[in-house]
């Protein structure tokens, strides 16, 4: 179930036109601040009627201006997480989490409670009210509530943003198998290139109300030439299945063209499809095959494509026996090494630098 | 001068006539403050900047000439008025009041519209005129009490009440509402309203005004509205 | 208790009935009146607004005179409840409709001013989770102004058992049927000399009011605090 | 205009100054008092609370005929106050204090559940950049309250442009001092034939409330939208 | 000026009894969700009176339950960046900022106003009232009016968390400059390792409602036996000043024992203290000098501690010419190197790796 979005909207100042396609899986929306991210999702959640244009969920149509449609919220089916987590504060943590169950249609899944709130770490708080949490527990509370509404489309607005590194970890997957596992169209806002290259089917980034972009995870991330999360967030999306793991506590991964990266331990099972995001900066280049270093993966590659940007860095494009690589070197190694277009050269890679964060199950082709 | 006259609510009319006549026969001006003799009365205890008080009854006025607040020479009983029995259905035929009167039964179901019988005095007098004809015991539980004449009047006149017991002069310029009978003098304390000056008072306009009151001016408005001028 | 005569504590109970009546039937109507005014537009929302406010502004004399026309058994709406069998002429049920008459615009006013105060994306969350309109009003901004519907209630039972002129009007004062604590002061008040026997009734009454007020008191705390959080 | 005759257009006169007066005199008490409850435990908050309420559960009459006793020109206060050269006893001062103190109540309650609904937290924000109870009294709490206070200004306004028995009691009815137009309308309806009269006084009466109500709707929306944002 | 916390509250079922001393600059709160960072800011605030304890900054008592002594939230002189903004809906969004300088004294820089307001990149806003904001907008907004309250003591928790990683980018240097260039004490809860690694003078770390690890910022981080903030947040701490600044946008650094780095320019002038975070995850070993490698920091390094993972990874902590340096490999690496205690080795790190946001002006001597 894909979701269509192609909506303009006037608040005084701010000016949105956009349209979008959010195929099934995780949409991540993302922009600066004021970019315009919770008014496409009020608009999703039909809290909003956008001025003039077309919301559609797979065949559903929510919302058109021409034609006059408009689906209340209620009828939506949605699990909005919004940035403010808006808990019912004459409820308890347990009644705010069940809140949506009234409404939805019975359970296929009767020990679903369960385990979200134990993913969640929120059976401590289930007999307290909202007005005594802290602002991490009120957002797990808000994200438990959204997810137990059983949804056709969830709407998670910088879900993550209030949470513990170690806490956003637990999370992640569960939004990993939402995406995998069920046909729930996920829109996601977030700011955190981790999150995005790690959750994101698709992305979607905003500017001033406007889409500047929009693909795959994979090309956005790759582009050298879009790098709308920062410098720091460009880096290439490479597609492998899981080889064998080895008893040192390291994985081996086949991506295309035989490519092999050794990375740390994945609990999954051998033929597992899996992505992974490798960050730019953390690749090395090295014209002559390096000896007697701690980097586990050499990988063999030609450059393609070499983009000097304005500071001292250069973005180097690389093949790597038909996978994308991206690398961010120095100008003046690009010049001390002598690097141009069809080189061969060595990118070296530290198994740990592919970091937990970064590695997520493949999408299913979908 | 100006003289400030406490009128009972009722004579309402009546004052607003007098007072204009009174400030062109004198030169002096009447302001007429109209209220429940009960407030005005407490009011004047109170020390109210009052020249002249005309009660609805004489209980206020005994209690003030206790209390020592008017001049009991100037007091005089300037007004009687009647009590009549009246009926909502305007085809009623006029029926003398007696103690064979079968109130009760006319009434079947239905309530006796009257002031409040142990307080406003037009129920007063009303309870003691039906008591005096014997005819209270069988009508006590059928007694509708209104805060005031006006009120019991408007129960007969939107039909709520069939019956009701109110001053003649009410009933008299009400056409909801028909009279069938006056009940007999003897059967109730004379109705009559009592005027006096204050003590503290300006006695010159106010002198003046209840002067003006016991005149053929003053006389020919209080009968107009049907009250029985008792002074000469 | 030889503190007051059976007719009087008839009195006593009969004003208790007459304002909680007038309380409990004024709430649902209030509470709908309320949220019309604070979340709808409609034309002719001033003119309800309006209606409602009337008789604060109106005599109480006059709201009973209005009331005997309407309600009265010869009144329009009066005769065809009348059909139905219900009598408000002379009756207590008749003290309670203009007792909470005259509360209306208070219960009204304290509903409204809390619904208002609701955080509106909180009813939006609610609307995303699947509740209807009628849903998220029951569960959410329900719930949420009960400390506005309690300060109405209250109001309005304070006023309730005050209320004297638009009742006597309309009902008239009969013992044991419909007459009021109110009634009775006033009766005692109209006579020199009275002022005793209206001071022991005055006392009851406030007796009664104080406690109801120190019951809500409570109340709202305890719902103020749960919504704190504890 | 012919509609009314001048004595009547005095009693109009009196009344809108009436209620403005009781209305806006009542204000800074009434938010003082709203806050005390809302805000403050001390001991007697029960008995304060009681006795802003008392002016509903009484009757009027007895209302005004406590006030005849207290600020009468020989009660204890009204004496010491006519030292000073306030008088209220028989003057429309007086009429405007019946109607404030009945008012009071509705005032209070009002202001007290906008209060109750001022987030705390944006209160403590205040605290952390400096300002004192106070500060943050007239920056925040006040401001928030507007609403309330807005709500609570035109019932009391409604109520004291209504306000009869107590004033009637107090002041008596004395045309172009203390004859406020509900009194007018009392003593039109205590003689025969006056009905006309009374109901063109009573249109008056409502026309005035009504303007106030509306300006008030107005008012109170725009302070909604400025919060809301835009 | 110094902070001095030592206070024991309870709520219902949460103990919190913690003790520590912020020295002058900003010190992190840091620790999950609950641990109670934001109790402990409140008592700070006066927002919470706590059962017992004290709380001291410089001379000035603001809590002493044993002397009863209890200085009101107003006298405190704060500005604290509530987790929920809190700003005041019927003010605009200039009252909001001014709020505080009604009782703050009189003014010593009077463009502070509008520097802060072009740091926050609020000025387009400054008319409007905040409930048309977005959520990034709003919590900029309560930063300026924290900043320019004047306060003699900043309380931020969780400022950064709801905006994007440039515009973080813009206002992590004000922090800083506030840390470096006044008097003020800044407590700060922050989730953020790099924010963590990039602002904190000293960090303490909640458990539970007690410390579980308190110190200076070089210590917690470069500690390899405390990884607090998750595995990717280990790394270490290097002060050192700028020597110079090349044609080709690079800036070399000059750290202790004469240690050279190259690093992407740094816009100060030289001789400006700084200092950097190297996580240990980007700097690889290597036996042998590599040669023909983009990475352009080849340290000789001897190594200190060899410390093995429950994972595939060994956390090594190395001594270049007494600075302290991290390195992240895997146990592979580790015996297919033959590394061990005391062996001498190059470290590897590549000058893009030192990210934008782990590079800060060194703190003042405190
Ligand atoms: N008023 C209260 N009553 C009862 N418990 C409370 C109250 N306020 C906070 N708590 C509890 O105290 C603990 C600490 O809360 P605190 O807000 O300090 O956490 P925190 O470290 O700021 O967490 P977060 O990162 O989620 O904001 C939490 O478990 C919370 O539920
Ligand atoms: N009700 C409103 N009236 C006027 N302007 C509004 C309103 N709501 C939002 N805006 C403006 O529209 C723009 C987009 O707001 P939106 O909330 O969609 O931003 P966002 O991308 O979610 O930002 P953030 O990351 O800060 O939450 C902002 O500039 C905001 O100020
Ligand atoms: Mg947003
Ligand atoms: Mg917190």
């Amino acid at each position: 179930m894909s979701l269509e979005v192609a909506i303009t909207h006037c608040f005084g100042g701010f000016q949105l036109d956009i349209a979008f396609e959010a195929p099934p899986g995780l949409t991540v929306l993302f922009g600066r601040s004021g970019s315009g991210k919770t008014t496409i999702v009020n608009a999703v959640a039909g809290l909003l009627r956008p001025d003039a244009g077309r919301i559609a969920l797979g065949d559903q149509v929510l919302f058109d201006s021409q034609r006059r449609l408009w689906q209340p919220p209620h009828r939506r089916r949605l699990g909005y997480i919004f940035q403010d987590a808006r808990l019912f504060p004459h409820l308890t943590v347990r009644q705010n989490l069940l809140y949506g169950r009234w409404f939805a249609p019975s359970d296929r899944r009767p020990d679903e409670f369960d385990r979200v709130i134990e993913m969640l770490g929120i059976a401590p708080l289930l007999g307290r009210r909202p007005g005594a949490l802290s602002g991490g527990e009120r957002q797990r509370v808000a994200i438990g509530r959204a997810l137990l509404a059983k949804p056709r489309l969830i709407l998670a607005d910088e879900p993550l943003a209030a949470l513990d590194e170690a806490r956003k970890a637990e999370i992640l997957p569960y939004f990993e198998r939402l995406r995998d596992e069920t046909r729930v169209p996920i829109l996601y806002v977030s700011h955190a290139p981790a999150e995005v290259a790690r959750l994101a089917t698709s992305v979607v980034a905003l500017q001033d109300g406007r889409v500047s972009r929009h693909g795959s995870a994979t090309d956005v991330l790759g582009d050298p030439a879009v790098t709308p999360l920062g410098a720091g967030a460009a880096g290439a999306v490479i597609e492998a299945r899981i080889l064998r793991h080895h008893d040192d506590g390291l994985t081996e991964l086949e991506a295309a063209g035989g490519l092999r990266l050794l990375i740390p331990t994945v609990p999954r099972a051998p033929g597992t499809p899996l992505r992974i995001h490798i960050e730019a900066q953390d690749v090395m280049l090295a014209t002559r095959r390096p000896e007697q270093i701690s980097a586990l993966n050499v990988l063999p590659c030609r450059i393609k494509a070499l983009r000097m940007g304005n500071g001292p860095g250069a973005l180097v494009q690389l093949d790597a026996c038909g996978n994308l690589l991206l690398a961010r070197v120095t100008q003046r190694s690009v010049s001390t090494l002598g690097l141009q277009d069809g080189q061969e050269v060595f990118a070296v890679l530290k198994a740990v630098s592919v970091a937990k964060g970064a590695i997520a199950g493949g999408p299913e082709p979908g | 001068g100006q003289v400030t006259v406490f009128a009972a609510a009722s004579m309402k009319t009546a004052m607003d006539e007098i007072a204009p006549l009174f400030a062109e026969a004198t030169g002096d001006t009447a302001v007429v403050s109209l209220a429940g003799s009960s407030a005005l009365a407490r009011q004047i205890q109170a020390g109210a900047p009052a020249d002249v008080f005309i009660s609805a009854n004489p209980g206020w006025m005994d209690a003030l000439e206790a209390d020592g607040l008017i001049e009991a020479d100037s007091r005089t009983d300037l007004l009687g008025n009647s009590l009549v029995l009246i009926a909502h259905d305007p085809q009623a035929t006029p029926i003398e009041i007696t103690p064979t009167l079968p109130l009760s039964e006319m009434l079947g179901e239905d309530h006796l519209a009257m002031a409040l019988v142990e307080a406003v005095p037009a129920g007063i007098y009303g309870k003691a005129a039906l008591s005096a004809l014997g005819l209270w015991d069988g009508v006590a539980p059928k007694v509708a009490q209104a805060d005031n004449v006006r009120a019991a009047l408007a129960l007969v006149a939107t039909g709520e009440a069939p019956f009701g017991i109110v001053y003649a002069t009410d009933a008299r310029a009400e056409p909801g509402v028909t009279v069938l009978g006056t009940f007999p003098k003897g059967s109730h304390a004379p109705i009559t309203y009592p005027a006096a000056r204050i003590r503290d008072g300006d006695s010159a306009v106010a002198d003046a005004f209840l002067a003006f009151l016991k005149g053929p001016v003053a006389r020919a408005a209080f009968e107009r509205q049907g009250f029985t001028v008792l002074t000469e | 208790m030889s503190l007051l005569g059976p007719e009087e504590w008839q009195a006593v109970a009969l004003s208790l009935r007459v304002a909680l009546w007038a309380t409990l039937a004024g709430l649902p109507p209030g509470i709908l009146v309320a949220y019309a005014l604070a979340r709808w537009e409609f034309p002719g929302k001033q003119v309800l607004n309006g209606l409602v406010h009337l008789p604060l502004i109106l005599p109480p004399v006059v709201t009973g005179y209005l009331l005997l026309l309407t309600f009265g058994t010869r009144g329009p709406i009066g005769a065809a409840l009348k059909e139905i069998g219900i009598v408000f002429a002379f009756h207590w049920t008749g003290a309670a409709l203009a007792a909470g008459i005259m509360a209306f615009p208070l219960l009204v006013r304290a509903i409204r001013l809390s619904i208002e105060a609701v955080d509106p994306r909180l009813e939006q969350a609610g609307a995303t989770l699947g509740a209807s309109k009628l849903w998220v009003f029951a569960t959410v901004t329900l719930p949420l102004t009960l400390p506005g519907i309690l300060s109405g209630a209250i109001l309005a039972f304070a006023k309730a058992m005050g209320e004297f002129g638009a009742t006597i009007t309309f009902v008239s004062n009969i013992p044991g049927q419909t007459q009021t604590l109110p009634s009775a002061i006033y009766a005692f008040l109209q006579v020199p000399g009275g002022e005793a026997s209206a001071l022991r009734l005055v006392a009851v009454s406030v007796a009664i009011a104080m406690a109801a007020l120190i019951a809500s008191e409570v109340l709202s705390r305890r719902i103020a605090k749960r919504v704190a959080g504890a």
